[in-house]
């Protein structure tokens, strides 16, 4: 696998996130919407990779996109770097969103820095209708609206403090949208409580859902086990792994704490 | 690649490893995800993910934490059980020309008797008694911090045991070089160290530990100094083989650990952050050796001029 | 430089201190040389380079070593002995409104309880009585490393201390709890913690120790996580208060020691690379309680949610 | 203390080593020659601080000349840096050389990157007469050869291989050089067996000589005892310290071993 890509621009989306394209042919022609990538950020204090998970991918140019919150120590170095600059990016990692031809119409909800994974999705799944509901803090934190909205038939967006788009949390207007119509599947991403809401009410509708979870990572391979998080298993429960099971699950797989 | 002017051949207690670079239990699973890598023939031998007698779930998240050149983790020891092993992950690993060295816990000393018994009719070439894991309450420390549970673990598992046995031993002791001397007494091929050391990593902003488990092993280039000394001090104290390890990261850092006494090398950590790490090691230590007149490795165990 | 909102000051077996943060000992000379960075009276104290009863040499160079985020050291014990302490440096200490702990090292038993009467008639604040050096062969390691050793030699100096007595322990051994067991029965008013670990670093160039001393003390922030979670051990095992240190550099990462139980810290290492170290920390730990809404340092102590 | 300077500029001196010009009045004003600084050179793996002496001071610019060899970890990442880059240095450290208007005629011997501090030693001394023996390896080391002769009386130069100059070692530069003319000071610098051979040399004349060593450093102050070195004291020996009491010693009270 070759580690060493390119930066090819640098957008920024607000205040602490920005997009980063990177050339990648060979990322650009494997990758699949909720898979990620795991990016060594460099900087004197960030030794492991960091993953993020792919936005956006153009097969034409051989390049894809990944969205970035600047955070901490790792991501602070990856917003130091500039167009043109060498990039050790791992990937594409992990398995992704289902795209199953059987199902018409889709949902995506995502919350914050959630909502990256779903662009892509929504550029390849092959669903005839797809509403997108993308919920954020506040007005500042709005990212990529006109990009989603190319990509679906509806999109809604809304703000915990009723700065932006509808006041209240994504998973109203999930619970909404479900009531007057009906989905096939619903895709979620975003913070762990919006996804444990967001997947009961799918439950309640019995709609079949999707999560990308997170977790700290080591080797992001499935080789050290570090990323654990906890899944339905012959009427138990084990431990999956983020990096290599996921970082996509089944919502009903799911035990959320 | 360079052209093969070195022999990077070593023989540890019977285990002849075409070349010192062993990677770590615990961070190579079961050496599937990296074969994607590289061909896992390149490697002198694969240390595979521990094992216990049942299958074991491990530890809750979070089960990582970066630190200062390093990590903690607290995977705590899950692994599928080592029937499972036997059955599903040793017909993969045979496909390779590389040596397969069987990691083992238990939580009594029957427990790892069982484990040797079962390793030692299994298809593996050696077996690799951890006696070090920090990040699970029975077993391993309760034994593996004193000579005597050493000596008592270790003695009775060499009955049953018709492999090469290697002893992992903790860095979180007073004097691991009377841990070592009871495992050879007590009948150990070889011992390896060092596992990792007992450490924490707090969120200030959240004010809770960031692993699950609150502690966990800290590993990578941090405990280098502190690996490279054990090291140093074991192969001065016991006639048996050494195999060093603990933040190993090129070929120079595996040039270290030969010259301060190890006979082999494992890697771990250093892999998360860069996959082709084992490969690159061996290729860095052959330059080495190349650039500093050394035509076998042998020339460089135990070489430190003092 | 932000308006205090927040009490920083601790207390300490009856030493008031205005701040958590002290210079540890053997990194801050004796204050002279950082005087000409910033006034000394903004630390809450300054532990003094580790003295014994006459002058010392200590080690041959090199006496120091890189490593990935930190330093061994092999200083051993360099001083200009007790009584040139007394004469020449404490006058010029005493100009400044900040505490002086003196760092005593002996050879034997006798010499440390003489050392103590020595101080305890001199001006300073407190002792903090050196078990853990690993860089000398007699008296630190041979004491320090056992419960028994430690007992032994506080309860003798314990008779004669006149002033608050800080016993420092090494992270070199199995249970550093016991070692604070020992020191706390035998009426210590606290410990300190950690010192540095036993380390080494080889050159693969040249094949030899890169330390005159072959090994040293590993220190910086490589050994926080280790330090991290001795002090969260430690201060769950005694009653009597922890000066926590190792591998701190910011505020946020006093506030983590807090968190885990210390009282007070100790910098040394960051202050190498960043000579406003110490107050640097101070304001950032006080940007750290206001931002996270702690009014006193005493909020912070022990915090740590399990 | 101000310890954030600015890169100047950066000259290319050979293969592995440039000279870097760095904006900082304060240390232009209050720098000697044969003092040194203390660079954060950053890099992931570069913690400590790196010495280096000052080369040239240029106080109506307010700016002052490190020459810097790329050996490892530090000075590869000195080496990266750029034009304008802000830079960590503190300074000016340690005791220089004597300048003592009581000198008429120097000597200063230099071998390798032991030249750079002997330059602005050369352009501050008083003395009416000045002599510069450099010595190097080979052809392609020699650096800076017409900045010293701008401010010497005679120059000579030597290569360990003879491929420029004087073919042999710089000491039998000197030792030629005493045996012509009596002088009043020797300055030296370089590897320790050269700075060993050319006091003993000097000593032999009866001529006093100053040395400038090296020694790894911790806090660069005086402070940590680190950089200890063996020392003359009271019919005894002791160890005195790089940092503080050096970099410049009197050649008399050096132990070397
Ligand atoms: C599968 C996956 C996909 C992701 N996709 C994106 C994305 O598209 N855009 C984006 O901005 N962020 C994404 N994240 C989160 C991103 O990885 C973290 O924000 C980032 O690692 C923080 O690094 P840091 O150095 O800034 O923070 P630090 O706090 O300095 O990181 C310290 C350590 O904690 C880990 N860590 C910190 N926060 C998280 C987190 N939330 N999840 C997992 N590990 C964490 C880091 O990887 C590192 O090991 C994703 C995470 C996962 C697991
Ligand atoms: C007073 C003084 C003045 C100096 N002046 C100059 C100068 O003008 N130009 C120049 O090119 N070099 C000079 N040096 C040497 C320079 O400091 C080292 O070459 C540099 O520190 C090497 O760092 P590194 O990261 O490249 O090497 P590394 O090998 O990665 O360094 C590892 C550690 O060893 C120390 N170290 C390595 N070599 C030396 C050395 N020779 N002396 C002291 N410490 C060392 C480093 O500081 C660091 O702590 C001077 C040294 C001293 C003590
Ligand atoms: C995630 C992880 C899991 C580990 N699991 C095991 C294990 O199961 N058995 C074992 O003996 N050592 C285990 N170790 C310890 C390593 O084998 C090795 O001793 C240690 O990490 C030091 O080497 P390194 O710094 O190269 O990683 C584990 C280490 C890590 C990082
Ligand atoms: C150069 C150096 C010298 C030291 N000398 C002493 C000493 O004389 N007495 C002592 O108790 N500790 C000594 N120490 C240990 C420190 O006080 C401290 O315990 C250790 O360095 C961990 O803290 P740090 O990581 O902040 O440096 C020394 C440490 C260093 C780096
Ligand atoms: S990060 Fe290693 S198994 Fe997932
Ligand atoms: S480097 Fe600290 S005393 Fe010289």
């Amino acid at each position: 696998m070759n580690l060493v890509h390119r930066i090819g621009s640098i957008k920024r989306l607000n205040e602490d996130t920005f997009l980063m394209t990177i050339e990648s042919p060979e990322i650009a022609a494997s990758g699949k919407p909720g898979q990620f990538v795991n990016v060594r950020c460099g900087g004197p204090d960030a030794y492991l990779r960091r993953p993020f998970s792919i936005c956006r991918i153009d097969r034409d140019r051989g390049t894809f996109d990944i969205g970035v919150q600047v955070r901490g120590k790792g991501t602070q170095a990856l917003s130091a770097m500039g167009e043109g600059d060498p990039i050790d990016i791992m990937g594409p990692l992990g398995r992704g969103f289902s795209l199953d031809s059987n199902d018409r119409r889709i949902a995506v909800v995502g919350g914050g820095i959630g909502v990256f994974p779903l662009l892509q999705l929504l550029r390849e799944h092959p669903a005839s209708e797809k509403l997108a509901l993308l919920g954020f803090r506040t007005r500042d934190q709005v990212v990529m609206e006109e990009d989603f909205r190319k990509e679906c038939h509806e999109l809604s967006i809304s703000t915990d403090d009723g700065s932006y788009g509808v006041p209240g949390f994504v998973t109203s207007l999930l619970e909404k949208k479900l009531n007057e119509k009906q989905f096939d599947r619903v895709f979620i991403c975003g913070p762990a409580p919006m996804m444990k809401r967001a997947a009961e009410i799918c439950k309640q509708k019995n709609i079949p859902c999707e999560v990308s979870l997170e977790e700290r990572m080591g080797c992001g391979l499935g080789a050290c086990l570090v990323c654990a998080c906890k899944v339905r298993m012959n009427g138990d429960w084990d431990y999956a792994h983020v990096c290599k099971d996921g970082p996509v699950f089944s919502g009903d797989s799911v035990i959320f704490e | 690649m360079m052209e093969k002017k070195v022999d990077l051949s070593v023989n540890i207690a019977g285990l002849g490893l075409k070349n010192p670079v062993i990677a770590a239990s615990g961070t190579f699973g079961f050496g599937r995800e990296y074969s994607a890598f590289f061909d896992l023939s390149m490697l002198g031998g694969i240390a595979v993910k521990g094992l216990t007698l049942k299958p074991r779930k491990g530890n809750p998240p979070p089960r990582i934490a970066e630190t200062p050149a390093g990590i903690l983790n607290s995977v705590g020891l899950q692994n599928p059980g080592v029937h499972a092993f036997i059955k599903d992950e040793i017909p993969f690993l045979r496909r390779y020309d590389t040596a397969i060295i069987a990691n083992a816990s238990g939580n009594t000393v029957e427990e790892y008797e069982e484990m040797v018994r079962i390793l030692s009719d299994a298809d593996v070439d050696a077996i690799e008694l951890n006696l070090s894991c920090p990040n699970v309450k029975e077993g391993c420390m309760v034994f593996g911090s004193t000579a005597s549970g050493i000596e008592q673990v270790v003695s009775r598992v060499r009955k049953s045991c018709k492999k090469p046995l290697i002893v992992k031993l903790t860095p979180n002791v007073t004097d691991i070089s009377e841990l070592a001397r009871a495992a050879e007494a007590a009948g150990a091929d070889a011992v390896s160290l060092i596992n990792t050391l007992l450490g924490m990593a707090i969120d200030a902003k959240t004010r809770r530990p960031v692993l699950g488990n609150i502690t966990g092993g800290l590993s990578g280039p941090a405990v280098k100094p502190i690996a490279l000394r054990m090291v140093y001090e074991v192969s001065r104290a016991i006639k048996i083989p050494v195999i060093g390890m603990g933040g190993i990261t090129t070929g120079t850092d595996v040039a270290e650990f030969l010259l301060a006494g190890a006979s082999a090398v494992m890697i771990g950590t250093a892999g998360f952050v860069n996959p082709y790490a084992w490969v690159e090691a061996i290729d860095g230590l052959e330059q080495y050796m190349a650039e500093n007149g050394f035509s076998s490795v042998s020339e460089l165990i135990g070489g430190l001029i003092v």
